[in-house]
């Protein structure tokens, strides 16, 4: 399996009926694609509503109506738009249930850096600041290492942080983490990885309990 | 109270050095015309307040490439690489503020609030400068009320006396930024006449505005 | 002229084309009816509304439409209605241009109190301590004394106070008086009214100019 | 996701001593059913937070007379007499905040803000005991969010998964206090399918919303 498909199908499973979530650009963006079909999830679009649906057919789209990823998209019935000031009263106030972010460093203290690299690439925080801090649970979606093969779970980022000590899940195409009171917990490895593999890509103290199981996806 | 007015009485009280907010979210629910006009003004040293820099040729993304701002308050340059470059090489100012912090600081500056508390920013570089307030045991950054000489909005529908109804997610800044302002131009795709809309549908009340032309 | 009227017709001649207006309960109200043709002011209703018509008439009203003194009312056509928060943003924010308030004291610092008798009459202030903080010109209406001729335009209000130094003109059945850096300032007298009667039923200190009018109402 | 219930599911979930907004203003816009189920579960020690005492016999006035109240938050008791006379005796503990701040403050609770600088209430007993923060010269008032266990709220339309449209005055604090309350349930004049809402048209979205009744 494609290293981001695992990485969304798993995401996707941990994500319960009636939730709201927020999915962030690019590779969190697929997790939609793996919704079971008996969960009902309300996607929440940061620049103004609730109920994205599938990216519009090639030609058919509506020039008011994208998504916060600048992609044409639908809306499922149901749906409601917003203003800006709503949109974050929302993901602020703590109404929405979960958000998945890409990212370039997310470390063992729960801090996430993913909006610059100072010289060289100035993107913007966006909504990922208020998301991280507003959203009940933070998701980060990102493959294991860099395209260099270096860890991004860090000891502690380096990058300027989008938010400090916010993130609850970390998962990749190598592993399942969670992070808990005592550190950040290894809990499931992907299939076919060894505990060693994770651990040796891993420049985070990882807490490797007894029970380290195989993802089910 | 008619407001219509041509592009060129609308623009033509907007003068060099203003602060102007641009609404819209990546283009959609930007004024275009508005943005033409702006350009085409010859007007300069702006401050520009808008959630992007809008993409090359398109949205903010024109005013960027006019080289016409002195500062620019945004979140997210993403998707126009020509306003990196122009903030790397020392060209242009620009000030990133977390998106939501922007919507509520333009919020409070139209609702007559001198501040606010929010925990968007906490620990990173946001925080630098501002006064942390701690509200029940929890630490919360006080964020300054934004407003501006002129806001550029776009609706869907207005009435002549500019009541407007937005479309889909081309609402977005849109009625935060004209309360915000103190001369706000909308450029609207559909003008009625008053009592056209449904009172209960109008988005953002009439009063905000000061003139309107036809998108 | 019934002294109410004449308060309602001189504030009303005071209102400019195109402002926006919130009028208090009770004689506040009334200035609406004397607003002339020619001007168009749009009424706001602190309860959610731009644009208070008529009072309905009788057994013909709409149960969702009140106006902020609870009474059933028309809207006028270009009218809109919203939330309490957007309500309360226009009135804070400055874009209401003047409010029209009634009062149990009123004085010469800009002090108004109009909400409570502590022990006595406990009403609450509802909205006026924002209009009062937030509107662009605050207009005081009320008869020159109260029903034991007791002067209520004061040196220095005695009850708790709804606004601190906020008021702008104090109209009654007497005189129009502007507050001014100076002080309170004697602008008019009613039709057959001395500026030396003022002065008798006043207990505020009143700047008296060379120039006096009297009401054009 | 279908959140229609019987009034008696949907008030079985409020317990003694809960805090509870109910919307409306001088009773419009109050959910009338709801009140009465309230009264009629015996429930007590409640806090209730209402832009008025509503007057005797309606809206919130029906908890007033039914004495069912340890603390009442509110912005103007006048039209009931006997909401003024149980602050005067003793029985009732009132507390009186402007309207303005009333619904400025429930709007924190609900978008996550930790207070905001309002300058009303300044030079008035409503300063007493808050911090008063200066900004570019001007003293504002810190006033903090306002939150609840449960909401009222009533709707002209609803569709079944808690979308709401509200009619004319009748919305006032309708929207806001959904936003502000861990339990929210809407009376609704008319429940219709997912779907049949202009998704433009709808002021509060359902995923505010918990249990939805027949009004």
């Amino acid at each position: 399996m494609n290293p981001k498909e695992l990485i969304a199908r798993r995401i996707a499973k941990d994500l319960k009926d009636g939730q709201v979530v927020n999915l962030g650009i690019g590779l969190p963006t697929k997790v939609a694609n793996y919704i079971p079909e008996d969960v009902e999830i309300f996607l929440q679009s940061e620049n103004g509503f609730i109920g994205i649906g599938p990216v519009s057919p090639e030609g058919e789209f509506d020039k008011d109506l994208i998504n916060a990823g600048n992609q044409h998209v639908t809306v499922k019935p149901g749906s409601c738009f917003f203003d800006s000031a709503v949109s974050f009263g929302i993901i602020r106030g703590g109404h929405v249930d979960a958000t998945v972010l890409g990212t370039l460093e997310v470390d063992q203290e729960g801090n996430v850096a993913n909006y610059i690299i100072p010289g060289k690439l100035i993107a913007g925080m966006g909504g990922a600041m208020d998301l991280c801090t507003g959203a009940k649970k933070v998701i980060i979606a990102t493959t294991h290492t860099d395209k260099h093969g270096r860890p991004k779970v860090l000891k502690k980022c380096r990058l300027p942080l989008t938010a400090r000590g916010e993130v609850d899940l970390i998962v990749t195409d190598l592993a399942f983490m969670e992070r808990t009171e005592e550190g950040l917990v290894l809990r499931e490895t992907a299939p076919g990885v060894t505990v060693e593999e994770v651990l040796s890509k891993t420049e985070a103290e990882l807490i490797v309990p007894d029970n380290v199981k195989v993802m089910d996806i | 109270m008619n407001k219509v007015k041509t592009i060129d009485e609308a623009i033509g009280l907007i003068k060099d050095g203003d602060s102007i907010m641009i609404a819209g979210f990546m283009t959609v629910g930007t004024p275009e015309l508005l943005v033409d006009a702006v350009v085409a003004a010859g007007l300069k040293d702006l401050t520009i307040i808008c959630n992007d820099a809008g993409t090359p040729g398109k949205g903010a993304g024109k005013i960027v490439d006019a080289k016409i701002i002195k500062k620019y308050i945004t979140n997210h340059i993403g998707l126009n690489p020509f306003c990196g470059k122009q903030m790397s090489n020392g060209e242009l100012d620009v000030t990133l503020i977390p998106q939501g912090t922007m919507a509520e600081r333009i919020r409070a500056g139209g609702a007559g609030l001198g501040g606010f508390l929010t925990p968007t920013g906490l620990g990173t570089v946001v925080e630098e400068g501002k006064q942390i307030i701690k509200i029940e045991g929890k630490d919360y950054l006080l964020e300054l009320p934004l407003k501006a000489d002129v806001a550029l909005i776009k609706a869907y529908r207005a009435d002549r006396s500019g009541n407007l109804i937005f479309r889909k997610s081309a609402r977005n800044f849109n009625p935060l930024m004209a309360t915000a302002c103190e001369y706000v131009i909308v450029e609207a795709e559909h003008i009625e006449d008053v009592g056209c809309l449904d009172p209960d549908a109008v988005m953002l009340p009439g009063i905000f505005i000061d003139a309107i032309i036809q998108g």
